[in-house]
């Protein structure tokens, strides 16, 4: 699958997600979005031995998954980029930090090993976060919840186009690509020659039908704002479930919850 | 009342040259007139400017008894429904429903109130069931039928349609002329489709290379194979084994 | 290019939010003040083109590798710096969203990496400066590649500046830079070589599209109102202000937030440990299955080791459960109603 | 000669819903067939799959004797001319003279001989005034037509057409069909317009939701107004008012 198809498919998955939660009007996207950055800032903000500690930041992404049944398979996929970049950046770590955390026989666990270990499960766990936001409410989710936040009504209508027109030239560019290598069999990409012309036609393209779309919205009464779907979502539910998460995961960013509950038993 | 009345319409895009030359038609309310001609006769440019989307004419141009200029432009376009050639760019939301409920939300509706008249676009062209489909889903078929209920939902009282039987199958083109057919409003129709036209209205309007050839009856002007000849037409199909 | 969540600290994080924001709000007031709503869905459009185009694969003769195209530079080149800074940022925003590039902390680090630089570095220093007495060929290509690969070393400067500000890697500055600095000089020349292409392609085919066109005719006085000096003035001393900040932020807390954090959690963790450590050792008594040496060697990290793990495992295993009774009953009730 | 031999083919996009069940084809050298059915029906997927744009098939498919398959694609691809249902990405250079002669340079023609070939191509759609028009300033009918060209610079043994005639005026259409019928080399068209398969195609494949539902005489099966309906098809316009 090339990188087109790939990004295609990418997109199909979180619109069949938004598709299959429509029920769910129950906590405002803003909420979400809320809950989803105090998990992220939390999560970062763990020291860089602190292993368990930051383990116990799992239960978050395993109870929002499980609970709004979103598939962890795909979610995986999306992590291996990131591990990549964490692990390129730790890589130093175990080189220079050798300092023994925890050894038995001949087998020795240094804290650059911890640091490294530590800083790619934090790359693991935002990802997941994020994808399980854009899951949860989907880019029209999104939207609402920045013009919330007083984002200019033209930024949030831009980021609404986009969204709709990403898949549009996606598969226009993949057309395009298809139809260049029936022609040319056995080139891999587009040649140095056609580079201008390839993507220029592109472009035009999607300037002529950005024009289409203005005089569409015009036409049908545009004011300079989109107005979607008035959300139904319950203010208190909203607060209730920001108010949660925003507790529970401060308690397991200063409490080894996962310690406290071994000595338990 | 005449719905359309354009006075010697003279008009050239930014490049000066000109692509409409003199035209002069009245169209009154509750008529449907077919406009016809080869590839860049004009057909299109005609029908923006009839909603001013295309600037800087001379002559007159009155759109439901509103002359087309700045300051009447939101209230000409709250009267008039225009159908793109392409329905891919004239959809822009995500879903159907959405799509379809653009228009009256901008115009202030209620909820219910756009409910229902989403729900009633729908239904006339029989895709109730594609009410939540993503647009990039459909086929081509399927989009063209949803933007023509984007301006259902509008109501409209004079629909201009750019090609609106292009990329649909032999059943769904003809639901498309049992529609039109029922709808009251006044229509204008640009199309090759000239069996279409034949079906669907009383009027056309031949237009070639900016000017107007001909107008009249479109019984009489599908039958003369002169003159569609001499203006890069053909018979329509139907006409062509009789 | 794009920074992940876990390779900034919160107080960089936020800081680079702050200069990004800053940006994006004169970028919002030109914009408006352009007055031109017909600009908006170009905007939103041309972003999800420079989508499209950077998922083409371009071969670089003689090398079997491909290049990719220069995203910041060539919506400037049509839109403007300004709205040109806009539609970068929501290329950003989905791609960290959609496909998991970057993240919704690290955006405001990216934005500024890859937006910020390439829109107005590139297009109102350089571009700008380029085109000053109208557009040929020869200047379109010149400025493409001058201004990506310039912006490009200043993105991957600053990629380098924010990670070691974050302390989340023991790499030297030296290494880091020595590594960063020569792979984006080879990956901006690629870069503008094909932003000039589709740039030259546009300037034969429809030259009004690319900005500041009709200003550079014959006709026409300079381009814009801020003159080339007040530009590179204003843009220095946002440099300045920006490192200033950044680096203050680093060396006081390198994680703000943590140090906070501490002050108030200080205690309450050190009890825990030590809750920890009995705990442990009752254990060990109490079982005693797991092979001698692993306890003996290894004191109070095995115990504190193993006490984590044994109540991770019981609290993914109680969430985990818990959730899928609750959504057992969910299910049940939605289907009575 | 067999120079398509489809056996047994089944087929599912990465969404793993099977679009195309059992189909078994062969197409002799120098046929031209019609493949018709209701838009979703599985025409365009089955002409991806001969030229291996769509992979993963169960069953076998050969194109000029070569199985469809990796390692064959480059000589298959040599052999086919495919003109998409949507010629503007189909054209992705600036002029038309490019455009049609970036085929024949990929196979490392002599400059001579591409020329040759271009300008053959061109007379054939009646487009050699358009030789070094820019792709954006032409019309979507201009556009098919050069798209269509692209191909014939190729001289593919075999060509693989979706919906050719959309987009054109009464005329040009007409002058597409004197062409099909011109060329002797295999032709697939698949295609809404029934007429054209008429005047185009002696035989017709029928498909109805990934199945062949008939397979025989173009006259045969297009007066079958039972077995056209029963598909989401219509008689062709000029059958309608015999
Ligand atoms: N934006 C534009 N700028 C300059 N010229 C234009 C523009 N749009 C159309 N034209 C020219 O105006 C003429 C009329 O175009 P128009 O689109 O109205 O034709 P049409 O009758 O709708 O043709 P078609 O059947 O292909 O849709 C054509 O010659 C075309 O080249
Ligand atoms: N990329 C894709 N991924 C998943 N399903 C697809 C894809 N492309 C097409 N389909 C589905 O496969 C079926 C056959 O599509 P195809 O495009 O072959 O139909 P068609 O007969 O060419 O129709 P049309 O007359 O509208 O061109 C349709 O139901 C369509 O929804
Ligand atoms: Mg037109
Ligand atoms: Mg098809």
């Amino acid at each position: 699958m090339n990188k087109l198809q790939k990004a295609v498919k990418d997109i199909h998955i979180v619109d069949e997600g938004e598709a299959g939660r429509k029920g769910q009007g129950m906590v405002h996207p803003l909420s979400r979005l809320v809950v989803t950055v105090w998990y992220i800032l939390l999560t970062v903000s763990f020291p860089k031995y602190d292993l368990s500690g930051l383990g116990a930041m799992v239960v978050y992404l395993l109870v929002t998954g499980i609970w709004e049944e979103i598939s962890f398979k795909e979610a995986l996929g999306r992590i291996w980029p990131v591990l990549i970049l964490a692990g390129a950046v730790g890589i130093a770590n175990p080189l220079v930090d050798k300092k023994v955390y925890w050894e038995s026989g001949s087998l020795a666990v240094t804290y650059g090993m911890v640091s490294m270990v530590t800083l790619m499960l934090k790359g693991i766990f935002c990802v997941m976060a994020s994808y399980l936001l854009i899951m949860t409410v989907g880019m029209e989710g999104i939207c609402s919840s920045l013009r919330s936040l007083h984002v200019p009504r033209e930024f949030v209508t831009i980021l609404l186009l986009m969204h709709r027109y990403l898949i549009v030239l996606l598969k226009e560019a993949e057309r395009m690509m298809q139809a260049y290598r029936l022609r040319a069999p056995g080139q891999k990409g587009i040649h140095v020659k056609a580079w201008g012309a390839f993507a220029g036609q592109l472009l035009l393209r999607s300037i002529d039908r950005a024009q289409t779309v203005y005089e569409s919205m015009l036409l049908r009464g545009y004011t300079g704002e989109i107005i979607g779907k008035r959300l139904v979502a319950g203010r208190w539910s909203s607060l209730c479930y920001a108010a949660f998460w925003a507790l529970a995961l401060a308690g397991i960013r200063i409490l080894p919850v996962f310690q406290i509950v071994g000595s338990l038993f | 009342m005449k719905d359309i009345n354009i006075e010697d319409l003279t008009f050239a895009y930014s490049n000066k040259i000109e692509v409409l030359h003199h035209i002069s038609l009245v169209v009154e309310s509750g008529e449907s007139v077919g406009l016809i001609g080869a590839n860049g006769a004009g057909k299109s440019t005609l029908l923006k400017l009839l909603v001013g989307l295309a600037e800087g004419y001379q002559g007159s141009i009155a759109l439901g008894g509103l002359r087309v200029e700045k300051k009447n432009l939101a209230r000409i376009r709250a009267k008039a429904g225009y159908v793109f050639q392409d329905s891919e760019s004239q959809l822009f939301l995500s879903t159907v429903y959405e799509d379809v409920a653009f228009g009256p939300r901008n115009y202030g509706l209620a909820e219910e109130e756009v409910d229902g008249r989403v729900m009633e676009a729908l239904r006339k062209m029989h895709i109730e069931d594609l009410k939540d489909r993503q647009i990039y889903r459909m086929s081509g078929g399927q989009k063209k039928l949803a933007s023509i209920a984007t301006i259902l939902s509008l109501e409209p009282k004079v629909m201009l349609l750019d090609e609106p039987s292009i990329a649909l199958d032999p059943r769904n083109r003809r639901t498309l002329i049992h529609i039109l057919n029922e709808i009251r409003e006044t229509k204008v129709i640009a199309t090759h489709d000239l069996d279409m036209v034949w079906d669907t209205c009383e009027r056309t309007v031949l237009i070639s290379a900016g000017r107007v050839r001909k107008d009249g009856k479109t019984r009489e002007i599908l039958r003369d194979k002169e003159l569609l000849e001499a203006n890069g037409l053909e018979l329509p199909l139907s006409m062509q084994r009789l | 290019m794009h920074m992940a969540d876990a390779l900034v600290a919160p107080a960089v994080a936020g800081t680079m939010y702050a200069c990004s924001g800053a940006a994006m709000g004169y970028s919002m007031k030109k914009v408006r003040l352009e007055n031109a709503p017909e600009k908006i869905p170009v905007m939103g459009v041309m972003g999800a083109f420079v989508f499209a185009a950077q998922m083409i694969n371009f071969t670089i003769p003689g090398t079997g590798s491909s290049g990719h195209l220069c995203g910041g530079m060539l919506l400037s080149a049509v839109l403007g710096p300004e709205a040109g800074f806009l539609s970068m940022i929501g290329v950003l925003l989905v791609q960290c969203l959609l496909f998991a590039d970057g993240g919704l902390l690290a955006l405001g680090c990216n934005v500024w990496n890859m937006a910020f630089y390439g829109c107005f570095v590139g297009a109102l220093v350089i571009w700008k400066h380029v085109m000053k007495n109208g557009m040929s060929r020869k200047k379109i290509i010149a400025a493409s590649i001058l201004g990506c690969m310039f912006t490009l070393q200043m993105g991957a400067f600053s990629v380098t500046l924010e990670t070691l500000a974050s302390g989340i890697t023991e790499l030297p500055f030296g290494v880091f830079v020595s590594v960063m600095q020569p792979i984006h000089l080879a990956i901006g020349l690629v870069e503008g070589l094909i932003t000039a292409a589709v740039l030259v392609f546009i300037y034969e085919a429809r030259p009004e599209l690319l900005w500041g066109y009709n200003a550079c005719g014959p006709e026409n006085a300079p381009v814009g109102r801020m003159s080339y000096k007040r530009t590179i003035a204003v843009l220095a001393i946002a440099a300045a202000v920006t490192g200033g900040l950044v680096s203050l932020a680093a060396s006081s807390h390198p994680d703000g937030l943590e140090w906070s954090m501490e002050q108030v959690a200080g205690t309450a963790e050190l009890e825990a440990e030590g809750g920890a450590y009995t705990a442990a050792g009752q254990i060990q008594e109490a079982t005693a299955i797991l092979p001698d040496y692993a306890w003996k060697s290894s004191e109070s990290v095995t115990g504190t080791s193993f006490s984590g793990i044994f109540g991770g495992a019981v609290v993914i295993f109680l969430s985990v459960g818990v959730c899928y009774m609750l959504r057992f009953f969910k299910g049940r009730s939605v289907k009575h109603e």
